[in-house]
């Protein structure tokens, strides 16, 4: 089965079958509701095959992608007040949420996220550039392990907190109240079936962008890297450049999600970019198996279905549940899901084995 | 003072090491050779109890000469029992000055510096470097301080994984007169595993030869020894 | 969005139940506010169903947990309107989660009752806002502390929108009416490091200290500020945030004397108040204490029952139409449904910290404040107002 | 055609007062095996240090390159000085565990990619990576992963990865702690070979090995240097013979080893 | 002047809370490796044993001088058994460890929230700890004074078993390798406990003392997490000289930053700050080098 996997063939017939649940048993299965909010959850999906890459094969356990979702969602959602504001009192008027918090001018950074155009480079853009730098100025050093993860839920962290000050960024409350989507309202439940078919359409597409990286001769050298760093330094490559790629891969992941995101929940604030969600992020991988493809994917759905699920169910003694489980999964499955698997193959494989030896 | 009886152990669920028995008297040297990746450091640690036996006995010497099964014994209590082991890798508590290196065994021993004093007698290049951080020191220099730090703990039985790696001739020399002379004047039963067998079958009375993880040779050191002993590791 | 096709409402009235949506933070760290809010509405629903019912229906709460984030908030709302079809929602306390919640009411056309004072400038038709808007709490304190000669404030607040947003309001007040403004500075949520602050403060010398700090910040600047040596009588404090809840936590003697603005306090002196606070710590226990949000949060279900009673129908547009001039005879005094902005009336009280952990008003409004969520009627808050 | 590879002028290095290399001329010249013999703590994975990059010093290493003439060393990166054509080996080999013979090879070949290249997957092995698979034995393991090689199998996959890499100066720090007599035999013939058109220098404790296998040794002592010259020179140097080779052992006493390793 | 004065004192006595609260972690996350997120939950924990032991206890001065011991014991106990449950098996995947004892902070939470209510509770000041004695021109808090002492007493005793003792020793070796430790005599199970017992005692410590300055809530504790982290990572893993020093220059940064803009770019700031540091020192202050490659 993972052999087949593995294979060309394998790998258009996973294709083919995880577009069949996305683009067509999802849509049929699921209230309008429900599917807003799997595009919610895809769009985690998306941050999590992200983290899959920086940490599972790269090593670098990025505590802060909330930064980096926060930055893309923030950008996205400025576009989307600004045209809000656009629409509703001309060109070069200030969104409503600065007029509350008394801003009557709208401040210059604004000004040029009313074009589509350059928002969408924006968010394709900045954090990659951020995570390039930061990646420099951390990897050149040779920052590594959990001095990096410490390093980069700080970051988190003081981002959020930034945030929060700037009044004219939504402050504590964030944005939200967003009504169009370059330029299709979202009331409209079809204009929401779009939003979550542009999910769906760009998890795909990561994926196979991850699945790319992994197989090339990148994708070695990045688990060298991870394995060996110094080692591959004495071969002549600049670790820090190897490790870069991967980071800010990681980084335009998590803001793309974070750009999809802000249509589809229609609220961006620090409270979904500061450290626990950064941590979230992290423990749908880790449950997942971040190692694997899909592990991250699958882990990240299943967290946030099992957040949801639990939370309706249990309201008020949900954390425990939530708790235990990250407790007892990461406890007791250490490659995660995508370790069930083989496990169980082990498990079938080795009474068989025994008798043999015996 | 040690009997391995039909000893299996390796990593996980795979055996290394099969069905290995071998035996060292009172104040005896044994060396154990083989090809690299035989299994010598895998018996090695099955006996100083960093690996899980998964059949098979290791069977320990009382002071009073009965012996006694230690197979479930946690390491640091074979230590109390009398096993000294300086593994492979010129090995030391990288954060520790290499004096903390000595005192951290001599701890809670009566005439504990005395025990230092002695051992650095043995290894004058050492006294020169005890406040240096033993993660500083030079491969050689700190696989004198693993053995130095062995015999502080007046051991009965010594197991050695390739002591001599990387020390410069003249103190292998002296290593190996160490050992002779220990094991000559009564209290010390060595378990040798070398992969230069001029040194090895120098120092040792008796020898074993691993391949793949079994017993293929064992016999006295001494005319035509050479000879048998790379007969044996010959695949 | 009138404009649109909204969701169809899904609200099943042929039982002889009808469902609501509570929806607080049960977790993180706003459950510490809104576990509170949560049992004042169980209270209310529990009376009302004991005297029949609402329209002969008996009340089923559907409980939700908003985990103190506003995506959560967000999505339970549009959960329990699509999914679970309530008849309406009760809940929410940040202004965040307000935020949140108002674009799902108003595209799935439903309603959430808010029972928090907050900064005003807003008014849905989806929202019923029980709690104080800013003429009706921050104004009055700052008439308060005029008229007992105060000349300059030292403004310390938490920074998010509450606090940010009532200061502009103290600022405007203030330079119409003289009064001198000597620092203002916010601290991060939950931030317990205040001896740059108090030091500030305390070398400022002003006559009083406006206080917008949230929950367990005020912990710290209360034993901050008493141990420098700064007394209620010196320099008082002027809190919005802190209620009877909160005076537990803080320590009675880091706190005695200091001043509060509500609209209710379980000192409260009329019937209505004393079955409610008897019929509270009879159901969560005699250490128990009420506290404004919880009980505008009470008066928010009555509310709501009074105005489908009204209506006679369940159905949102029905009970926006009738919401105007619904009044409940509530434990601070009758309050009013203002039907064009939502709001209540609601009566202003000073109130001062004693040595029971309790607060006891030393003033009141001349009756109930009809709300002014954009201070239309202030001419110095010119500069404030928005077009809603 | 011994031409100079590389060139030590007059390196110290000091590390917090204390001189680990003081004062070090070293010339390393293709077609050699030069050994770097000496007393534990005499300096010589010091040196090796310095020359790699690990650790500072003053002094100068310029690395000759036919037709392109000397660079300076001092004060480059360590990915730059192994760029430079400077290949070092460590004593515990660290080849990478979770790949396999042929990727761990395919990596060390290619550190001058294009970042096109890198990202596109491996069509087939360069031809260099085979040959070396050749050259260092392990043909029959390319798809095997390098953490269950043998350990003189993984220190042959060290040499070989400095090999496909286009090293033309290699430093070997001990490359037969731990061998078997038959693997130091290899090792030693490998070395050979490879020294043909590059310059080696390993660094040994083995007196046998560097009797059998060495073309020049250089004996350091406390940082300087103690005697160079050929084997039997520096064997006879009785200062050689006090602190490091000992006087209680003679020849014939070295015998049994030497025919162990013969 | 004034000002001055009470900036410096602002930014020591900040730097002392934080390196209490920081203290614990430069064993557990500096010796040992173990990312445990449910540190803060430990200080939450020393908070309530204050609150607890004043209830049973009355006045406020001897229940004082009674909870620290007892919040020594009470967070050590929970160290324990989070060490002999889960950490144990966890020790060759520290970074999972972080990811696991967040769940165990999640849970804890919880539990306080169950046991002791949501609202914050109030633990009273001693009588003598009250007000503040001039120095100065400025009035300093005696409860900071009080606190800026037990971090001295703390950090000293804490150097002194480390570097002195046998027990610190072993701590330092079972640390520094496992395996070989064990092979030494050291029952490196015994030793990995006690650790992470002295470790989770201290947080269990900095939790009765930070009563006498913060709240005492189940989501106390949390709020110094990233910051004790910070200065264990600046400090250099595992030395505590480092992470004093970090701790009074992060404290005396973001005092000072303050005075002159806010409290939240205060924050940001001190991140900058450490980011820029670690390009001079990518290791932390004081750092323990060694040769070997990993
Ligand atoms: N930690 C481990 N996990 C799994 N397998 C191991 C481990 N360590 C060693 N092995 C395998 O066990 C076998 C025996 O290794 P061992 O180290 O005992 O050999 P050795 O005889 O000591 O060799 P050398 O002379 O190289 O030291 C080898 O095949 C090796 O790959
Ligand atoms: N970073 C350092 N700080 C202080 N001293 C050091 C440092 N690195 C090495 N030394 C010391 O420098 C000296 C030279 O060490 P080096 O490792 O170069 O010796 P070597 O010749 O390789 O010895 P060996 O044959 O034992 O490997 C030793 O005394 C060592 O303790
Ligand atoms: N509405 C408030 N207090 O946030
Ligand atoms: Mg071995
Ligand atoms: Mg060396």
């Amino acid at each position: 089965m993972t052999r087949f996997l593995a294979t060309r063939a394998g790998i258009w017939t996973g294709f083919a079958a995880a577009a069949l649940v996305l683009f067509g048993a999802a849509p049929l299965l699921l209230s309008g509701f429900r599917l807003g909010l799997f595009a919610q959850f895809l769009c985690y999906a998306i941050v999590a095959v992200g983290i899959g890459l920086a940490w599972g094969r790269g090593g670098m356990l990025t505590l802060g992608q909330g930064v980096f979702f926060g930055m893309g969602a923030y950008l996205m959602a400025m576009h989307m007040k600004m045209a809000d504001a656009e629409f509703r009192n001309g060109p070069g008027s200030v969104p409503d949420f600065m007029e509350l918090a008394g801003i009557r001018e709208l401040p210059a950074y604004w000004a040029p996220f009313s074009s589509p155009a350059f928002t969408i480079a924006a968010i394709l853009i900045v954090p990659t550039a951020f995570a390039v730098l930061l990646g420099f100025a951390v990897f050149k050093r040779r920052v590594k392990g959990a001095y990096f993860a410490i390093l980069s839920q700080a970051l988190a962290g003081a981002f959020a907190i930034l945030l929060i000050g700037q009044q004219s960024m939504g402050g504590f409350n964030g944005l939200s109240r967003f009504r169009y989507f370059f330029g299709y309202n979202l009331d409209d439940p079809v204009n929401q079936q779009m939003l979550y078919f542009i999910a769906a359409g760009v998890l795909l597409v990561v994926v196979a962008v991850a699945l790319q990286l992994r197989r090339s001769r990148y994708g070695e050298l990045l688990v060298a890297v991870r394995d060996a760093e110094e080692r591959v330094r004495f071969l002549g490559y600049d670790a820090a450049n190897i490790k870069v790629v991967a980071y800010a891969t990681a980084a335009l992941f998590a803001s793309v999600a974070g750009a999809i995101f802000v249509p589809v929940v229609g609220i961006i604030s620090p409270a979904s970019i500061g450290i626990v969600p950064s941590i979230m992020f992290i423990l749908g991988v880790a449950i997942g198996g971040r190692a694997s493809l899909v592990g991250p994917v699958v882990g990240a759905l299943a967290v946030a279905a099992a957040q949801t699920a639990l939370s309706e169910q249990f309201p008020s003694a949900w954390t425990y549940a939530q708790g235990l489980l990250f407790i007892v999964v990461i406890a007791l499955l250490p490659g995660g899901i995508a370790s069930i698997a083989a496990a169980t193959k082990r498990f079938r494989k080795e009474p068989a084995t025994a008798e043999a030896t015996a | 003072m040690l009997r391995l009886r039909n000893l299996t152990c390796g990593y996980g669920r795979t055996p290394v090491v099969h069905d290995v028995s071998l035996d060292i008297g009172a104040d005896e040297v044994v060396a154990v050779m083989g090809h690299n990746g035989a299994g010598k450091t895998t018996l090695l640690r099955a006996v100083v109890g960093l690996i899980p036996v998964m059949s098979g006995t290791i069977e320990l010497a009382r002071p009073d000469g009965t012996y006694e099964t230690i197979n479930r014994r946690p390491a640091n209590r074979r230590v109390k029992a009398g096993m000294a082991y300086v593994p492979q890798g010129q090995q030391c508590f990288a954060h520790l000055t290499a004096g903390e290196n000595l005192r951290l065994v001599a701890d809670g021993r009566r005439h504990g510096k005395t025990l230092i004093d002695t051992q650095l007698d043995r290894f004058p290049a050492l006294r020169g470097l005890l406040n240096r951080q033993a993660g500083l020191l030079s491969g050689g220099q700190r696989q004198q301080l693993a053995i130095a730090r062995a015999l502080i703990t007046e051991p009965r039985l010594l197991i050695l994984d390739e002591p001599t790696e990387g020390i410069q001739p003249n103190v292998v020399a002296e290593i190996e007169s160490t050992i002779v002379d220990l094991a000559r004047d009564g209290g010390l039963s060595v378990l040798l595993v070398e992969q230069h067998l001029g040194f090895a079958l120098q120092a040792a009375a008796r020898f074993s030869v691993l391949r793949s993880g079994r017993v293929a040779s064992t016999g006295a050191t001494g005319d035509g020894a050479v000879e048998r002993v790379r007969e044996a590791m010959a695949i | 969005g009138e404009e649109t096709a909204a969701a169809e409402s899904c609200v099943d009235t042929s039982g002889d139940t009808i469902k609501v949506g509570a929806l607080n933070s049960l977790s993180g760290t706003m459950a510490i506010s809104e576990t509170t809010v949560r049992d004042a509405i169980y209270l209310a629903v529990d009376e009302i169903n004991a005297a029949g019912g609402v329209l002969d229906k008996k009340i089923e709460i559907v409980a939700e947990d908003g985990a103190s984030e506003p995506t959560v908030f967000a999505e339970k709302a549009e959960k329990l309107i699509r999914e679970d079809c309530v008849a309406s929602v009760f809940g929410g306390w940040t202004s965040a989660s307000r935020k949140a919640m108002l674009p799902v009411f108003e595209d799935n056309d439903s309603l959430l009752y808010y029972p928090v004072q907050y900064e005003g400038l807003e008014a849905s038709e989806n929202i019923f806002y029980t709690g104080a808007t800013t003429n009706q709490q921050i104004i009055p304190a700052l008439d308060y502390l005029a008229e007992t000669g105060v000349k300059s404030l030292y403004l310390v607040g938490s920074d998010y929108v509450f606090p940010r947003t009532a200061n502009a309001i103290i600022n405007a007040y203030a330079e119409a009416h003289g009064i001198e403004i000597l620092g203002e500075d916010y601290v991060t949520l939950g931030s317990t490091e205040f001896s740059t602050i108090v030091n500030q403060v305390k070398s400022a010398g002003a006559d009083a200290v406006f206080n917008t700090l949230n929950g367990d910040s005020n912990v710290a600047f209360f034993r901050e500020y008493a141990n420098v040596g700064l007394t209620a009588e010196e320099m008082p404090v002027m809190s919005v945030s802190i209620a009877e809840e909160e005076v537990g936590g803080i320590g009675v003697e880091n706190i005695e004397g200091q001043l509060a603005a509500w609209n209710y306090y379980q000192t409260v002196d009329s019937p209505a108040n004393t079955t409610f606070v008897e019929a509270f710590k009879a159901e969560y226990g005699a250490d128990r204490v009420t506290s404004d949000p919880m009980e505008a949060a009470y008066n928010s279900v009555y509310l709501w029952a009074a105005t489908v009673e009204k209506a006679g129908s369940f159905a949102v547009a029905d009970v926006q139409a009738a919401a105007d001039g619904v009044s409940f005879d509530s434990p601070e005094g009758t309050v009013v449904i203002d039907g064009e902005n939502h709001h209540v009336t609601k009566t202003a009280r000073i109130g001062e910290i004693h040595a029971d952990g309790l607060l006891y008003t030393v003033w009141e409004s001349e009756g109930p404040i009809d709300p002014d969520p954009f201070l239309d009627g202030y001419d110095w808050a010119a500069d404030l107002q928005v077009s809603n | 055609m011994s031409t100079t590879a590389l060139t030590c002028k007059n390196i110290e290095v000091d590390f917090d007062g204390f001189k680990a290399v003081n004062g070090v001329d070293l010339t390393l010249d293709r077609g050699e095996v030069h050994f770097l013999i000496g007393p534990n703590g005499a300096g010589k994975t010091t040196l090796v240090d310095a020359i790699t990059g690990l650790a500072r010093y003053t002094g100068s290493v310029t690395k000759d390159t036919a037709g392109k003439g000397a660079v300076e060393l001092r004060g480059k990166k360590v990915h730059h000085i192994a760029r430079a054509g400077i290949g070092r080996t460590f004593q515990t080999a660290t080849v990478f565990e979770n790949l396999t013979v042929a990727q761990n090879l395919d990596i060390a070949a290619g550190a001058g990619r294009s970042p096109w290249t890198l990202l596109r997957r491996r069509a087939h092995l360069p031809a260099n990576v085979t040959a070396v698979i050749e050259q260092i034995g392990l043909h029959e393991h390319a798809d095997t992963p390098a953490g269950i090689l043998a350990h003189g199998q993984k220190q042959w996959l060290e040499i070989g990865m400095l090999l496909v890499g286009d090293a033309d100066v290699l430093l070997l720090d001990e490359p037969i702690a731990g061998m078997g007599a038959d693997e130091r035999e290899t090792t030693g013939r490998l070395l050979h070979d490879i020294a043909a058109t590059r310059a080696v220098a390993v660094v040994e404790h083995d007196m046998d090995f560097m009797r059998a296998f060495a073309s020049r040794v250089t004996v350091l002592h406390a940082g300087t240097v103690l005697a160079a010259g050929t084997v039997d020179d520096v064997s006879n140097d009785p200062r050689v013979q006090e602190v490091y080779l000992g006087t209680t052992h003679t020849e014939s006493d070295m015998e049994p080893a030497d025919a162990a390793t013969a | 002047m004034d000002l001055l004065v009470g900036q410096v004192f602002t930014g020591l006595s900040t730097g002392s809370i934080l390196l209490l609260a920081a203290l614990g972690l430069s064993l557990t996350f500096g010796q040992m490796g173990v990312i445990n997120m449910a540190h803060g939950e430990f200080i939450m924990a020393g908070c309530y044993t204050a609150y607890v032991t004043q209830q049973l206890v009355g006045d406020a001065g001897a229940s004082l001088l009674i909870a620290l011991p007892v919040g020594f014991l009470v967070g050590g106990a929970m160290g324990l058994i989070l060490e002999a449950v889960l950490i144990r098996h966890l020790y060759h995947r520290p970074l999972d460890t972080l990811l696991v004892t967040f769940g165990v902070g999640l849970v804890l939470q919880q539990v306080a929230r169950d046991v002791f209510g949501a609202p914050a509770v109030n633990v009273t000041v001693p009588e003598a700890l009250r007000g503040g004695v001039d120095l100065l021109g400025t009035t300093v808090p005696k409860t900071r004074l009080f606190i800026l002492a037990l971090a001295v007493v703390a950090v000293t005793a804490v150097t002194l078993v480390l570097r002195f003792t046998p027990a610190g020793r072993r701590i330092r070796a079972v640390v520094g390798n496992r395996d070989l430790a064990e092979t030494a005599g050291i029952s490196s199970r015994a030793v990995d406990a006690g650790t992470f017992f002295i470790g989770s005692g201290l947080a269990g410590v900095a939790g009765v003392a930070l009563t006498l300055i913060g709240s005492t809530s189940p989501t106390t504790g949390q709020s110094y997490l990233v910051d004790a982290f910070l200065v264990v990572v600046a400090g250099g893993m595992g030395r505590i000289k480092g992470a004093v020093v970090a701790a009074v220059a992060l404290g005396t940064f973001q005092a000072v930053f303050e005075t002159y803009s806010t409290a939240s770019l205060a924050k940001v700031g001190v991140f900058i700050v450490i980011v820029v540091f670690l390009q001079l020192r990518p290791q932390g202050l004081f750092t323990l080098r060694t040769r070997s490659l990993a």
